[in-house]
């Protein structure tokens, strides 16, 4: 166990660095920062200025070793625009995406494990097919348009929900459902398919055959090992929603890191950008770490090797 | 025709970073030697190595240790298609040893198309002949394997295998995941293969009737080495390892009126990743002294045969 | 006919209907979609009051023709959502398969790329991409391609890991076959069924992307008409006219849906377990 | 002696049309071993699974009788038929690697039965489940108590089902080829048991195999099953002295006995393969492959007695 641990460990580690430097590179992709960060109206001689100031003169490792050395003492820099440490300015917008994306994994998996065992328990009958389709239907809604259209119908037509903002709970349930809305269908198809195959499986033969309860055949004997591969889905799930806050934090004009990461990509703050793609990176693997973790717990074969 | 010397194939035990050490000693050391036209039945219970050992033999795994040789040619010495002509393999189950995406033709024909350099009309005629030896019509060239039945599939197994005229086939519980009544079918079939075409059998089994039937020598493998091997008359006649007697012993033959036998062989179950010190059976041997904790019971072969076990010379002991 | 085979119909109907029209779009469409028209600003749909019937679907706040604007969507979006799956597809299947196939210390490094790629935030770096280099279709492909191949590796790893324990594959090597002929012959067909439904998937989660980047103003530049887009230029006006982002948003869901249609189809033609 | 399960005219069909089960019929008297035998796709798992009203969805089954003790299995609830199962009437699997759920120990899995059965708090339930490990010829049944499936050996994990079977002390108890996965020496072991259980408790055994060498071991009574119909039955002395139908002989002749059967001479086999037998199938399901058939063959065979205790349905049985 602690060994399997430390081994995700080790990988969760280097992955950190490979980030580190595709963040790294991916801000100078563009050939010179300088003339990125200076825009189209500046002169030559600003963008040397430019240069020199944020040290994009030194050789590039140079330049790398000292962001990432920074990096790991929880030094990410300084905003450009905001002219101020990014680590501030990420702490103070990181509650309302955290908000953001517990919300919208709450309401997924309190939607999706229901209706995917139901399913399951009704392979191939009318209930199945019509749970699928709706799952089919949730997965070809683009989010940023149901974002829209939740705002002009809850919002403005209704006026049941503020439309932006999260000063009160009821703010967060509009992006919440819309973020959920984009991993239901995935939680939903795990959890039938997982449900299906363990109630096919022997180890539930041979529980009826003991005379089990139907409930305690479905729930205790088939979902628990039919909920390892959600627990992993549930985490990648909520890693792709803090990413895809970007989006939804737009539409509902929440400032959160989403909105502060489009702000930066759109006006060249590219600190922050590397900053938010390091952070989302870092959750993401702590996040897989912790899935390993609890399929460790419900799963004793994992335990001993 | 093939000579084994002192092959080993370890697994794992690969020190990374905090993975443990935990070798699995799947063949520990075997050596043998079989004639042309031999028939080599090699038996054991699952984990004891013996469906790697014929992949060692068929160039499928490499050897941690040891030669083989077919032919007085190093096998390590051999490209592919040189192996190919010598060497075929027939799996145990037929539903996963054809890909299920090719026409029988093509599977078939697949160690010729290997070799190169054949003309197609060539190649085709060669596999609709391969097919009438195993005896199915020529309108099963074009079907598919989820066409034809377990048996029928087995027999394009078999064509496979001898379509380019090998030396020796390794046979691997080649009738284990059919019906009786079609395993006699192939047992019978492969029997007329060996003698018009001369061929040279390594048939690994569990069945040990089913051995008995086929083999002209037969080893007996536990945890990674034959602990016994000798002609299959004498082995049987006079079993000399209290495995192989115990082996025997469990061979339900369908004849009413007997018991069930006691092989009194305890719950213990071997492990290839921690083989016991001395004689690698004693934990589960009814027979066991102090003294084969200890000492190894590894001999030289007496007379063309093998029987490592202390008490192999003391008949009475053994039948006890 | 069963529940199945009507909607696997309607699936193959919708993408085959939206290619068609993608196609076609010189020939259908009812006016240039680039052509503006100051004068003819915000004209609402024909069924709609003020609506004309020269203009089926009204116009937007530069005045041109809506409906022509979707028509040539459909072509930005179906050749995205194409050549995206094509480079993503052939990078994934090939990291897949050799690392599913060497296993080993080769599957390591495969099984790192994956995670590596998984860890990276999609969207943002999609963004910043666009954002340094300049927004084009070129740019959006490339960017997708390189970014979306990790299900493609995923499923093509894990499936190859089945198919290469199997004894056909062990046969083929006993047979003297090459490692080329192997991963083509007797491997990559075997796995074919499974890349095929991750296809469908990616393709539709191709569009949606390249539409939210577009909506965020960094996908496909204007004027050219991009769903994304429309939605985006139409956003400031939803409050007064909302078909201005329920028209192209419309369009947008009934593609994707058809493609998940015909996903689902496959998979139940194919026989592919929904594990995956 | 009233039989203990008593199935008369049994038939199963699935979905597909297929008819799984045509018409089978036996009888398992109190103490008696009952050997189902057959190759694959007979129907004698069927048969066994529809005994404990365990088949999957969409499998239709009906028969003239189907009566455990006094219980009436045809017309009992689904509820009710629960209450049985693991009860008076418990099941063996062929595959002990699979058969025990792999996020639970042991101990749970076993105690389970009697919580739900009997009422009893979880101590109870260890207690008679430490028993019962000891009873199978278990070591140190505590320890294995507290382990996972996936600690044990296959060998382990069938004398744990066979123990978690008897939790409730049932009266009937049905085996699927509870030895066909395990090595052989396992299964002389486990058969041994199954024998000495059975003599000890007098159990009513239904043991499900392909193995004659099984069969001719273990039963008192065999029905031989082929394409879903029972083709011979009788006491296992009667039947392996005097074979009758074609094909219990034909299966007989297949298996080679060390030391008796020929080794220069091809063995016996069946040509041909089992037909796939649809509604409305008429006649002999063995015809194809019979060296005997005639034209009758083709209509209605009646069963016909061979001898006391034993019969068979083949024209060739004198009427």
């Amino acid at each position: 166990m602690l060994q399997f641990l430390l081994r995700r460990a080790v990988l969760a580690l280097s992955v950190c660095l490979t980030v580190l430097v595709v963040a790294f590179a991916l801000t100078r992709l563009s050939g010179d920062l300088a003339v990125s960060i200076a825009g189209p109206n500046a002169t030559s001689e600003d963008v040397a200025t430019i240069r020199k100031n944020y040290g994009l003169d030194r050789p590039l490792p140079v330049q790398f070793v000292d962001w990432a050395a920074n990096a790991a003492s929880g030094d990410l820099g300084r905003s450009y625009l905001y002219r101020a440490p990014v680590s501030g300015l990420i702490r103070e917008r990181l509650p309302i995406t955290l908000g953001l994306g517990l919300s919208g994994l709450t309401i997924a998996l309190l939607t999706a494990i229901p209706l995917g065992i139901l399913s399951a328990m009704r392979e191939g009958t009318l209930l199945d097919r019509a749970i699928g389709l709706v799952a089919l239907l949730g997965q070809a809604m683009p989010s940023f348009w149901l974002g829209l259209i939740l705002v002009i119908w809850f919002g403005l037509k209704l006026q049941w929900l503020p439309i932006s903002g999260v000063d009160t709970w009821q703010g967060y349930i509009m992006p919440g459902t819309v973020l959920a809305f984009s991993a239901i269908p995935a939680l939903m198809r795990l959890t039938r398919a997982g449900m299906i195959e363990a109630l096919s499986s022997d180890y539930i033969r041979t529980a009826r055959a003991k005379g089990l309860s139907t409930a305690s055949i479905v729930l205790k004997h088939a979902l628990r090992n039919a909920a390892m591969p959600v627990v992993s889905v549930a985490a990648v799930q909520l890693g792709f929603m803090l990413g895809g806050s970007i989006v939804i934090e737009t539409v509902f004009a929440l400032h959160g890191v989403g909105y502060l990461a489009w702000e930066s990509i759109s006006k060249n703050d590219f600190p922050v950008v590397q900053a938010v793609v390091l952070l989302l990176a870092m959750i993401y693997i702590g996040l897989t770490l912790l899935a390993d973790t609890m399929n460790a717990v419900l799963d004793p074969r994992l335990r001993a090797g | 025709m093939i000579e084994v010397r002192d092959v080993y194939r370890h697994f794992g035990g690969r020190t990374g970073l905090f993975s443990a050490d935990r070798v699995v000693r799947a063949v520990d050391g075997i050596s043998f030697s079989l004639a042309k036209g031999g028939v080599l039945g090699i038996v054991g219970e699952s984990g004891c190595g013996k469906s790697t050992l014929g992949r060692l033999i068929l160039g499928l795994l490499p050897t941690t240790s040891g030669d083989i040789r077919v032919e007085g040619q190093s096998l390590a010495d051999l490209d592919r298609r040189e192996r190919a002509r010598l060497i075929q393999p027939i799996f145990q189950d037929p539903y996963s040893s054809l890909n299920p995406r090719q026409r029988i033709r093509d599977i078939v024909g697949l160690p010729l198309a290997a070799q190169g350099a054949m003309p197609a009309a060539k190649q085709r005629a060669e596999v609709m002949d391969m097919l009438a030896r195993v005896g199915l019509s020529a309108e099963m060239a074009e079907r598919y394997p989820a066409q034809l039945s377990g048996g029928q599939r087995q027999r394009v197994a078999i064509a496979r295998a001898l379509v380019l005229r090998p030396r020796i086939v390794v046979c691997d519980e080649p009738t284990s995941a059919l019906d009786v009544s079609v395993q006699a079918q192939i047992l019978n079939l492969l029997a007329d293969l060996r003698r018009e075409l001369g061929l040279t059998y390594i048939f690994i089994s569990h069945n040990l009737a089913v051995v008995e039937h086929v083999a002209t020598e037969v080893a007996v493998m536990y945890l990674g080495r034959f602990v016994e091997q000798a002609a299959s008359d004498d082995l049987f006649r006079e079993p000399r390892h209290p495995y192989t007697r115990a082996l025997l012993a469990s061979v339900l033959t369908a004849e009413p009126g007997i018991a069930i036998p006691d092989v009194g062989l305890g719950d213990i179950y071997p492990d290839p990743a921690n083989i016991p010190s001395g004689c690698r059976f004693h934990p589960r041997c009814p027979i066991a002294a102090d003294r084969c904790r200890i000492e190894s019971p590894i001999r030289p072969p007496k007379n063309g045969r093998i029987a490592e076990c202390l008490f192999a010379s003391d008949p009475v002991r053994i039948q006890s | 006919m069963n529940a199945r085979t009507v909607s696997a119909g309607l699936g193959v109907s919708i993408v085959g209907f939206l290619l068609l029209v993608a196609l076609t779009a010189g020939w259908i469409a009812p006016h240039d979609p680039f052509e503006q028209d100051l004068m003819k600003r915000m004209i609402p749909p024909a069924w709609m009051d003020g609506g004309s019937v020269e203009h089926l679907l009204g116009t937007d706040q530069l005045g041109r023709d809506y409906l022509s604007r979707l028509i040539y969507g459909a072509r930005i979006s179906l050749l995205i959502g194409t050549l995206t799956v094509v480079t993503s597809g052939l990078i994934g299947t090939a990291l897949g398969v050799v690392g599913g196939y060497f296993g080993g210390r080769t599957d390591d490094i495969v099984m790192f790329v994956i995670t590596c790629r998984l860890a990276i935030p999609l969207i943002l770096v999609a963004l910043t991409v666009v954002a340094l280099i300049g927004s084009s279709l070129t740019v959006v492909v490339l960017t997708l391609g390189l970014l979306l191949w990790e299900r493609f590796a995923v499923v093509a790893r894990t499936t190859t890991m089945q198919v290469r324990n199997l004894d056909y594959v062990a046969a083929a090597r006993a047979a003297g076959a090459s490692t080329p002929h192997i991963l083509l012959r007797e491997i990559l067909p075997n796995i074919m069924t499974h890349l095929v439904v991750v296809a469908t998937l990616e393709m539709a989660l191709a569009i949606l992307l390249e539409a939210a980047l577009s909506f965020l103003g960094l996908g496909v530049p204007p004027p050219l008409p991009s769903w994304g887009l429309m939605i985006a230029e139409g956003k400031d006006y939803m409050f007064f006219s909302p078909w201005v982002i329920v028209v192209p948003g419309v369009a947008l869901f009934v593609l994707v849906f058809g493609i998940n249609l015909l996903g689902d189809g496959l998979r139940d033609f194919l026989g592919v377990s929904q594990r995956r | 002696m009233k039989p203990v399960l008593e199935i008369e005219n049994l038939r199963v069909g699935f979905a597909d049309g297929t008819a799984a089960v045509r018409g089978v019929s036996l009888k398992v008297a109190r103490g008696e071993t009952h050997c189902l035998v057959g190759e694959s796709g007979c129907g004698k798992s069927v048969t066994a699974l529809s005994t404990m009203n365990l088949l999957a969805r969409g499998a239709r089954r009906s028969a003239d009788v189907m009566r455990f003790h006094d219980y009436d299995l045809t017309s009992l609830s689904d509820r009710d038929m629960a209450r049985l199962r693991g009860d008076k009437i418990a099941m063996i699997f062929q595959e002990p690697m699979t058969s025990l759920n792999p996020a639970y120990t042991i101990g749970s899995q076993m105690a389970e039965v009697l919580e739900r059965h009997r009422r009893v708090s979880r101590a109870k339930g260890l207690e008679r489940a430490a028993d019962l490990l000891g009873r199978v010829g278990i070591t140190a049944p505590g320890m294995r108590l507290a382990q996972y499936p996936h600690q044990l050996s296959g060998g382990l994990r069938q004398r744990v089902m066979i123990a978690m079977a008897l939790m409730c002390e049932p009266e009937l108890l049905i085996a699927d080829e509870p030895t066909t996965a395990l090595d052989v020496t396992v299964q002389a072991q486990i058969l041994r048991l199954l024998q000495e259980l059975q003599r000890e408790l007098g159990l009513a055994l239904l043991l499900i195999t392909h193995d004659l060498g099984i069969v001719a071991r273990m039963a008192q009574r065999v029905s031989v099953m082929y394409a879903g119909q029972v083709v011979e039955s009788g006491s296992a002395e009667a039947l392996f002295r005097a074979p009758t139908h074609p094909y219990t002989r034909g299966l007989l002749a297949c298996v080679p006995i060390p030391g008796k059967t020929p080794r220069d001479q091809p063995l016996g086999s069946i040509p041909g393969v089992v037909p796939r037998i649809g509604p409305g199938f008429v006649g002999c399901a063995f015809r194809d492959r019979c060296a005997h058939a005639e034209p009758a063959c083709g209509g209605t065979v009646p069963r016909r007695t061979v001898a006391a205790d034993h019969d068979a349905v083949c024209t060739m049985v004198p009427a």
